[in-house]
């Protein structure tokens, strides 16, 4: 069975195996009991599970780490790169740094938003030209709000 | 003598005060804003009042609609946790001139402590050193900010611009550069006036290298004013601590001495009733400095609960009912570290996230205590703080607990919402927490370039393993009916976004 | 020095071992029965070892398998927990001859206690008080019960039979006329050997109206001695404690020191390494008398961890691993309660009961810890104790940790097996317990009948609406999938047979 | 909405009346919260209740009580006193003190049973006449086989 998941650093590919109630994944071995699995690694250590999906999303508890997978359905695309600036929670707009047709550098400051009773201040993580703004000072946006458009220069 | 407390909070410090007064044989009395119904603190308390409105100004921070709660059930006090109007003097008055207990300092010690500029000069009258600086008492904002200008020069950098009625990290910069100044003085000015709606601001002289030490102290009605020795509190991150211990790791006995003595006198100066915590900075040469009294509990109350034996909650009860403090002479046993765990993206620059608690499994087994005020199945929102729980070992000694705190960080599982779970556990291995060499600075320096998690390659492939095997033996469709929460909650959207927020 | 620990037991004593193995930085082994996989202490564990076999004598008890689990995984020493093998003098030695390190006392210290028989006469040559009474050496049933019956005229009644290699209740039955003597004895026998392999029994005077005091002795390889003050365990039913606490409520410290003192001789008459017990009888003239000595960790050891603040379990780490003792002088701090949570019918003369456990939440907040080997979803079976968690409180003083103890009880959710947690949460309130009166008959002389709960009108009418209200909002369908155990678990049929077992 | 439950005293009907999202019952009140019950009692004050399904019978925890109801379909039986006596659990029995045709009273011991470790002795709760023994000395028994059966005497 062929997996595709979206991670923090891009896509990546898992090709299960099944034998008997055992899964594997290079060298590694699961096997499921109850609501957690159960993980061998290669060096014969164990390893405990901890799963749960909500949306696309499967969270993964293990060795104290927590992960963050999103499912790609086969065929779809990845929606953790499309690099669209949408607000990452309700809130308000303090502050817009920035103007359609500005050039700015990774690092500029591009917003002002205030949410969760605290200030955040909206970066530009690479260099580009500002194509859009959509919102001015004071204005309240929705979670999910696309914010600012900005076309990355090479 | 039993009295009926209704708790003017949310969140974990209501539910630590709430099983507190049901230890106590108190009647209780929660209110809550409409979207906290059902949440823990509600269903801990006899009795819950919904207050009206639609923000934490028309509900948590409504006066009068506490005080009616309060006269419709009978209730005959108020705790007021922590937060909130827990530090507002009129509230304290009205409490008491509503014929109710207070529990909590008079009024008069509130606002001058409260007011951090009035409490600089107070202390300096009492003897008690404060850290260089300047207080600006303009509040017109363009003459504030001129003043402001001018002190700057004359304190010198770095600098802190802090507000007088802050607390929190809110209202607070730190400035490193003249040509900084303007826009971090007008940041902190506006945050300022949203958060306390009062925009004045002082400065002080950034002491860089020292250590945050804060002195518990508790003061009856007979008179009894005692320290509970130290806390240690210097890991800070957007000036929020994170990872704070008692006793402090580089604490003499002559220093505690001499600090704890200096916290009688600053309770003392504003004849100090209740639970309260003088804040200094431990300078590398081994000087002190007054940095400010909260008036109240302190998030951080419990790692000196566990290192004293004093229960600092029921010590409040006591001493508001008039009764003199249970404790007796200081003595300190073992060591206590306590950890925040907020619902973060540490990785992110410590950007709030919001989601759902799928999965919320607190580490089990001896020394480890949490302070919560969410279980499995809630969510987060954007709606308030974003402190998920507090979780606090003890140890007989230093090196113990801070291996009991990486076990239970590592046993801690948290699914539904990205947490700083992991950040906590490697900041336990950071050399100056090892070390107990930790400054006010230590994440900032260590991380300069931000945090971000360090994977062994096995644990990644393994974890992978665990989605696709979940996926494939279908579990997703037990939980959906399960223990995730019913309400239609987005998926957070913050770990999707490749972009810094710093 | 890191060594990897293979911890030979099961539940929650496994956990608490494994956890602390794990804080320590050893590395560490489970071993289980093909029933227990899965179970919470296998996944504490780096790696676990499924024994063969389809009891407990193939399994947990079967020396030569766990020794293989220790070989093959290279683990180089053993921790034997309580019960099991924990007291087996031959599996002591078969650890240490194999190599390994046995976490506990040597074979012969194990030999001389654990044969309660030889235990009591040692102790009589080491001057140490033991209560009148005979011991019977004969190994043939017919000719033990002949000479049982003439040493229990020379006793007197009323009188106890007890298993020489005993403990737990088990093989031990309470006479009070001699016309029940011979079915007693010869049930006692028979218990005995199915228990332990060994039907010798022994007689004592049964010293009614006395406490049971124990107290904690720790001994290191360099010399060193010590006692950790006494806990008091009189409360039981059939002869198992239910309720421990620790200080004891009417010691004074001269007594402390006088029975201190005697342990720590009893444990130096057998060169004494490691954790263990000394039971005492404490008669109402203050006259104390040796029971036994358990020569491993004691289930009630949490109440003594938190008022000496010494962790007993890492201190046994350190004792095998031939360091010193970490630990200080005695110093008592505030008052601990422990409470054993059992599966059983406490209305229905306290039967074990089975069952799935649909829900389990233990209480939350400051001062209380919970030791335990389940969690939601688990079942209780009929294949080991029914013992699901014990449950510790530690406040300042007695009557806050009473208060405590009260609301964490009130606090416990279990639902899906019957429990005796209200019959815990009465025993709170009776008025030996209150008073700190109770003695090893308390439960039997307040409730001659059997114990029945006591129920409000308001409360059994508010159980039926929400019975009601749940059937009608189908709040079973979401449960079904959800944290119900998947497995096919008959309903538990204990509750519903009108009948008694006593 | 009528529901009627066995309990240890026998069976109770409960009629209950819904009104919005609110249930009530003689004059207590319920509400749904996620996977618990919030009430409110006719004094005011209000308690947390927790319920699981197993089987026919509900689990309540309240106020520090745990209650066990099972819910009777409409027109059924109750089980709960039918006086067959069951091996509550899987044991072996050890010893049968009675034989067909004997009369015991109330209080007698018919046998006893060894389970999880303990030896349990069961007691006739009433006068009457042994019909049958289904099982002798060293037997293994299931849970739930029917050990002997007693005629109740009036």
């Amino acid at each position: 069975m062929q997996h595709t998941f979206a991670g923090p650093d891009g896509e990546i590919e898992v090709e299960l195996s099944k034998q008997g109630d055992e899964f594997s994944h290079q060298g590694h071995i699961a096997r499921v009991h109850g609501e957690r699995i159960h993980l061998t690694l290669p060096d014969g250590r164990t390893a405990l599970a901890h799963v749960a999906k909500h949306g696309d999303v499967w969270w993964v508890h293990l060795n104290g780490h927590t992960f963050r997978w999103e499912r790609l359905e086969p065929g779809s695309v990845s929606t953790a790169n499309d690099g669209g600036l949408v607000a990452p929670m309700p809130g308000k707009v303090l502050e817009v740094f920035v103007k359609v047709g500005d050039t700015v550098v990774a690092g500029d400051a591009l917003m002002v938003l205030e949410a969760m009773k605290m200030e955040h201040r909206i970066v530009a993580v690479h260099d580009g030209l500002v194509t859009a703004v959509h919102f001015g000072a004071n204005e309240q946006v929705v979670q999910g709000a696309a914010l600012l458009e900005i076309e990355e220069s090479n | 003598m039993s009295i009926k407390v209704l708790v003017a909070n949310r969140g974990e410090i209501a539910c630590r005060v709430l099983r507190a007064c049901t230890e106590a044989g108190h009647p209780t009395v929660a209110v809550c804003a409409a979207n906290d119904q059902g949440s823990l603190f509600t269903e801990l308390a006899d009795e819950t009042v919904v207050l009206n409105g639609d923000s934490i100004a028309t509900t948590y921070l409504d006066t009068q609609q506490i005080l009616q709660a309060a006269r419709s059930t009978g209730a005959s006090a108020v705790h007021p946790g922590f937060g909130f109007l827990s530090e507002r003097a009129d509230f304290a008055r009205a409490v008491s001139e509503a014929g109710l207990i207070w529990i909590g300092p008079s009024p008069e010690a509130i606002e001058r402590m409260g007011d951090k500029m009035t409490a600089r000069q107070t202390m300096r009258n009492a003897g008690v050193p404060v850290i260089p600086g300047e207080e600006v008492e303009e509040e017109d904002e363009a003459s504030a900010l001129v003043a402001l200008r001018e002190a700057s020069n004359r304190v010198g950098y770095p600098l802190l611009l802090k507000a007088s009625s802050g607390g929190g990290g809110k209202g607070m910069r730190a400035v490193h550069r003249p040509e900084d100044f303007d826009q971090a003085a007008a940041g902190a000015r506006r945050e300022a006036v949203a958060a306390f709606g009062d925009g004045r601001i002082y400065i002080e002289r950034l002491l860089s290298g020292s250590k945050h030490i804060e002195i518990q102290v508790l003061a009856d009605q007979h008179g009894r004013t005692v320290h509970l020795g130290e806390r240690e509190c210097s890991v800070q991150r957007r000036h929020q601590k994170v990872f704070e211990e008692a006793p402090g790791p580089t604490m003499t006995p002559e220093l505690r001495e001499a600090m704890g003595q200096a916290a009688v006198a600053a309770a003392k100066a504003v004849n100090y009733v209740g639970a309260g915590t003088v804040e200094f900075l431990l300078a590398p040469t081994g000087e002190f400095f007054f940095l400010e009294m909260n008036t109240r509990i302190q998030v951080e109350h419990p790692v000196t609960e566990l290192v004293t034996g004093v229960d600092i909650v029921r010590e409040q009860l006591r001493i508001a009912q008039g009764e003199p403090m249970s404790c007796g002479d200081l003595f300190l046993r073992g060591h206590a570290i306590e950890v925040r765990l907020y619902a973060e993206d540490a990785a992110n620059g410590f950007l709030p996230s919001i989601g759902p608690l799928l999965v919320f499994r607190p580490p089990e087994g001896p020394g480890i205590r949490l302070d919560t005020g969410v279980r499995e199945g809630d969510a987060v929102t954007p709606d308030y703080d974003p402190m998920l729980a507090k979780l606090i070992v003890w140890a007989p000694s230093r090196d113990e607990a801070l291996e009991k705190m990486r076990r239970a960080l590592d046993d801690f599982v948290v699914l539904g919402t990205t947490t700083n779970l992991r950040f906590l556990r490697e900041l336990c291995d950071a050399e100056e927490v090892v070390a107990g060499t930790t400054t006010t600075t230590t994440i900032d320096d260590r991380w300069p370039n931000g945090w971000k998690p360090h994977v062994e390659e096995s644990t990644l492939i393994a974890s992978l393993l665990a989605a696709s095997t979940a996926e494939t033996a279908g579990m997703h469709r037990a939980h959906a009916t399960g223990s995730a929460p019913t309400g239609d909650i987005a998926p957070n959207p913050f770990t999707t976004l490749s972009r810094r927020f710093p």
